[in-house]
């Protein structure tokens, strides 16, 4: 039996890639979120929730129809920047990015509402900016919710399927991500290579979380001694 | 020159309370806030910090800091703050705690060492007692080199050992730096001993104002001598009595007579005078009890 | 290619390389709804093969296609077991019975015609239960359900045979309406263009038959 | 155009019962996770976070194997309560349940993860037992997070799609939960339907999620107004 | 019979230093822990309460608390604590806070009453000044009507005349819940008035231990009155030498010598005595500064 590591390779570009451009846009929102006191907050909030509230692939398709090139969007992608948005590993990259938005979102906005309003006035008064103090003093201080975004977002990415579909068209070695490929294996009885491709998507992806969530306990650990 | 004539209302013990507060402080002078508990001191220095709006004008060494039209944020105020609370960065250790302000490592362990917290440098905030966290926070504040310091109740959890070694440390800082410093207190020594200015709020509102030595120093009419005290105990002997008066953090022992042993009762405010009182003064060794 | 193919296309493909060795082709199984979807936004997609003709009438329609559909071959359905035989007749004695969704694909649709056509309809309703896609059929059964119905060709795939014994009975065809499988050209490629002839061929057409597929249209 | 509320009324229903017995069972977990100072730890945590990482189809095919009558759990169930974990409405729930496990998880625990310890020992010196601390002084103070866990795990379960197709047998009125209604209409180019459907599905789901955090922001209000 | 020996290893401010402490109190009095910042003192409380683990035995009313086999959860040890920095429930108001612990309408009211936070009572802990927070944080140990009360600090935020209300209620409920109090305090004066029995940590050991009248009141020798003080100022007036001394929260004016000036110089610690002193007690209006 020959395996095509490419899947694999794919799906965790995509989740990668995705969870850091997540990060960065999640963060200042999910901030805006968590200080605003404007009306708009609860309809934001639920409105931010709502991409998991469609099944993957009709929200695919949904998806398809609006960063399809002969769209607006789709259009603006073309000519002002040459990418195209379907059917494409940018394209996978979007509509990852709008279906995983709430997972990335919500940890981090609950972990902001409850950090100590205390520090963050201190950092203020020791003359350090909003930007200084957002990577020293927050970030650091929330730093289980923010685990907690990242790995649900990363693991969701992963496991991520009928948008990618949908979008992606799963083109070998460019869309074709892991679980699209284990999902075919399983549509064509070869249960084997199913198992085996299953297999290998849980361990690397146990690795990846292991990794992360040991190394925490670690650092952890070093404080709890003091 | 620091000029603030700041309104806000806030939720007082009864009812709603306007804090309102005037207050022009020259360059280098030392205020003491003090007044009862609720009455508006943190609140007053976290609208000078710029923590919390308020209507009215600050200007500080003619920049303004707040207007009808400005509020400058407290990142651009250079201000040294020592929160009641502490608020210490659980995420930095003692070290980064002062080096995150400002990364200026002698003065860091310079501060450091005068508050007796330089093997503790490593530790993280958590696993500090209740006086080391506010030591540290002391030290952060002073971390800015600010031009205005602004204290509250920097010296509270503190033995009076470390509490004079501190006051000792921020006198210096306060004449080395030429810092104006604003500082909530609730101990008339630690007032006459550093504010050359004091104010008390009562419901947010500046109800005395003047030097420590006008306002604590009140020997009143002739009397050469004269401390307040509470009775906290009448022990009746054979042949005389004797009143047991608590004097600030003292008990001195006073000999009464019958009648007055009658009249007088335990918890009662009572002032001792005297007219005639020539003490003898020795210097002390430093290890005697506190 | 629509998902009923997975077991001839690769067949199929192989034998076309024999004659065309430096064509590449990629396979791409979705259901034919998605791909219809995806062709209508520009997927870059050169030849489409449907268990269902309403997908690529869709697509002429629409104006995507170098071709009209074609027919080129006719799915046949069987039932599908791992217990015993079942035939039309006994299949009310079976507990449950998987289907593929009526709505979406044509072998449901086909199935659920016979199972009226044949009266049994109204008895064994509610035990029926309905998969997404042919092979998920093939899951339930072997999980779950007595029988199934499937596309004749997945019995003749070579991965059934994973699952072991198995039994199959195929359902007379006059007893549902033809199951068209319609073909498409969507691109000017001449490569693309050759699959696609090559998908009306001798050679094909014996691959087809040979996995249950009704060759003798029109 | 006639509408058929059923599955609708059915997904809401599921992800209602999900949510619930999800919060009940992740309560207790995310607190051990967040108080052990085992060395398994990580291993659990990064455990946890795994049944996200299969694409849904795939995990509920191994569900399916797994649930089976003839499985093991699928026996217990039948002989000891008479359950149906495959084809029914609480084998759907079951199915669900593992695949939304994470989303219940993750957020609680971060939660427990950052709170002020000193509360819990205020609380124990109150004389007050572990439960009452838990419901009484532990989870209002996690609220920002509470609220994220059930939001997420809620809105999740109503998209959920690839589990619940493969385990449920979509069976109208048992286990034809709206999301799959609505991607069949998909499938069948049905677009129009399909979109009244989805519109109705973002609705409900909007309205749900809109008065959740309407009420939250009400009450912070309140209380900012002290 | 409150029976106490524990040690604990804990980081010291220069070393680790190893926590010891044997202590042994009667039912009904009221100990008085002091000692420099990081001295142990909350550790030692934490330890008392079952916040932290410890070698060693605590046995109380012949109940066993702590053993070698034996860990009583602290929920189950009836125990009043105040915590240095409060730990409020920050999701329950203030009557709330109080009546979680117990649910006792009218003990609440009367606790918030003496502390004089009745208006207060719906409002949340964040809300509060840094005083009101602490006095709640008393009411809320007071409302279990514990064995034994734990105070750490109870009084450092507090203006002198709300500490002198609630050392008077918190004397009150110790007499009449017949409690066993531990306090850990920084002020002589408090320890004097309240305590019954006092203990000095230093490094994680006793070092003193003894009633505050022995311990506080060192009147020594032949001499009847005599008061530790610190110079904070020395004026020099055409004819008189005047030297400022602070004596606990008092300044007083003592008229020196010429060569007395000489020798003091601020700062130095000073004992003010005296052979012959009748001071004249004059009973004082509540309303006087302080
Ligand atoms: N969680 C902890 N982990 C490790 N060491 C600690 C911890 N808490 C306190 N310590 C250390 O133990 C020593 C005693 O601390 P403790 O809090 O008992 O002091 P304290 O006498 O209450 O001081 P203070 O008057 O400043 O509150 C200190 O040196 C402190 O740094
Ligand atoms: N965030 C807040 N929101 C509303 N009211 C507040 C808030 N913080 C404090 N207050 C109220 O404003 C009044 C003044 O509070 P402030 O903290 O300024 O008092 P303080 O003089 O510093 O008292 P203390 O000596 O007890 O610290 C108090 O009655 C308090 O309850
Ligand atoms: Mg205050
Ligand atoms: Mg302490």
């Amino acid at each position: 039996m020959n395996f095509d590591f490419t899947p694999f390779i794919l799906s965790f570009k995509l989740a990668f890639i995705v969870t850091l451009f997540l990060l960065i846009i999640g963060i200042p929102y999910a901030w805006y979120l968590s200080v605003t006191k404007s009306k708009i907050k609860p309809f934001l909030e639920a409105l931010t929730a709502l991409p998991i509230v469609l099944p993957p692939s009709v929200l695919g398709f949904y998806l398809l129809v609006f960063l399809a090139p002969d769209s607006f969007i789709g259009k603006i992608a073309n000519d002002l920047f040459n990418i195209k948005l379907v059917f494409s590993f940018p394209g996978l990259v979007v509509a990852s990015m709008i279906y995983s938005f709430p997972f990335m979102i919500q940890p981090i906005q609950s972990g902001f509402e409850s950090i100590n309003k205390n520090i963050i006035e201190a950092s203020y008064l020791g003359g350090k900016g909003k930007f200084i103090t957002l990577f020293k003093v927050i970030l650091p201080n929330i730093k289980p919710s923010l685990l907690t975004a990242i790995i649900i977002t990363f693991a969701h990415t992963v496991g991520e399927f009928g948008v990618v579909l949908m979008v992606g068209g799963s083109i070998p070695g460019k869309t074709e991500v892991a679980s699209v490929a284990i999902y075919d294996y399983v549509e064509n009885l070869e249960y084997h290579k199913a198992h085996i491709y299953s297999a290998i998507l849980l361990v690397i992806s146990f690795l990846v979380l292991f990794s992360v969530y040991y190394i925490n306990y670690k650092q952890k650990r070093k404080y709890d001694f003091y | 020159m620091i000029f603030i004539d700041i309104k806000k209302p806030l939720k007082g013990v009864k009812e709603n309370m306007l804090l309102e507060a005037k207050l022009n402080l020259k360059k280098g002078s030392f205020l003491a806030l003090f007044g009862a508990s609720g009455s508006g001191k943190t609140t007053l220095l976290r609208i000078i910090a710029g923590l919390e709006k308020a209507d009215g004008k600050i200007i500080v060494d003619n920049e303004k800091w707040l207007d009808k039209k400005k509020f400058l944020p407290p990142q651009r105020r250079e201000i040294g703050f020592m929160f009641q609370d502490f608020a210490l960065f659980p995420n930095m250790n003692i070290m980064e705690n002062l080096l995150y302000i400002n990364n200026d490592k002698n003065l860091a362990e310079k501060l450091l060492g005068l508050s007796g917290l330089n093997a503790l440098k490593n530790r993280i905030p958590h696993s500090l007692s209740g006086g080391q966290k506010q030591r540290v926070a002391l030290c952060r504040a002073l971390m800015r080199k600010p031009k205005l310091l602004l204290l509250d109740e920097p010296f509270s959890a503190l033995d009076t050992k470390m509490r004079e070694n501190l006051q000792n440390e921020i006198m210096m800082f306060h004449n080395e730096f030429d810092l104006t410093t604003i500082m909530v207190s609730h101990s008339p020594e630690e007032i006459y001993k550093l504010a050359d200015i004091m104010v008390e709020l009562k419901n947010g509102k500046i109800i005395k104002k003047g030097s420590p030595k006008e306002l604590l120093l009140k020997t009143s009419g002739s009397e050469k001598f004269s401390l307040r005290g509470k009775i906290i105990d009448i022990i009746k002997a054979d042949v005389i009595n004797i009143a047991l008066v608590s004097i600030g953090s003292h008990i001195v022992e006073v000999v009464i007579s019958k009648e007055e042993a009658k009249k007088l009762k335990k918890g009662l405010s009572v002032v001792l005078s005297t007219k005639a009182f020539h003490p003898n003064i020795k210097v002390l060794n430093e290890d005697t009890f506190s | 290619s629509a998902a009923n193919l997975t077991y001839v296309m690769p067949r199929i493909i192989k034998k076309f390389n024999v004659i065309y060795p430096d064509i590449k082709i990629n396979l791409i199984l979705s259901s034919s709804g998605k791909l219809t979807a995806q062709i209508l936004r520009g997927a870059p997609y050169d030849v489409f093969l449907s268990a269902n003709m309403k997908y690529p009438s869709k697509l002429y329609k629409s104006g995507f296609c170098k071709t009209k559909p074609k027919v080129y071959a006719k799915g046949s359905i069987s039932i599908f077991s791992l217990k015993r035989k079942f035939t039309l007749k006994n299949l009310i004695n079976a507990n449950s019975i998987a289907v593929s969704k009526p709505m979406t694909t044509p072998y449901g649709k086909a199935a659920i015609e016979s199972f009226k056509n044949a009266k049994i309809y109204n008895k064994i309703k509610n035990r029926l239960v309905f998969a997404q896609t042919v092979p998920a059929v093939i899951s339930y059964v072997k999980n779950y359900a007595d029988a199934g119905i499937v596309s004749t060709s997945m019995v003749y795939s070579k991965n059934i045979k994973n699952l072991g014994k198995f039994y199959y009975t195929k359902i007379d065809s006059k007893l549902y309406s033809p199951i068209n499988q319609g073909a498409i050209l969507l691109s000017d490629k001449k490569a693309a263009k050759k699959f696609y002839n090559f998908l009306f061929s001798k050679t094909a057409k014996k691959i087809l038959k040979k996995y249950g597929y009704n060759v003798n249209y029109e």
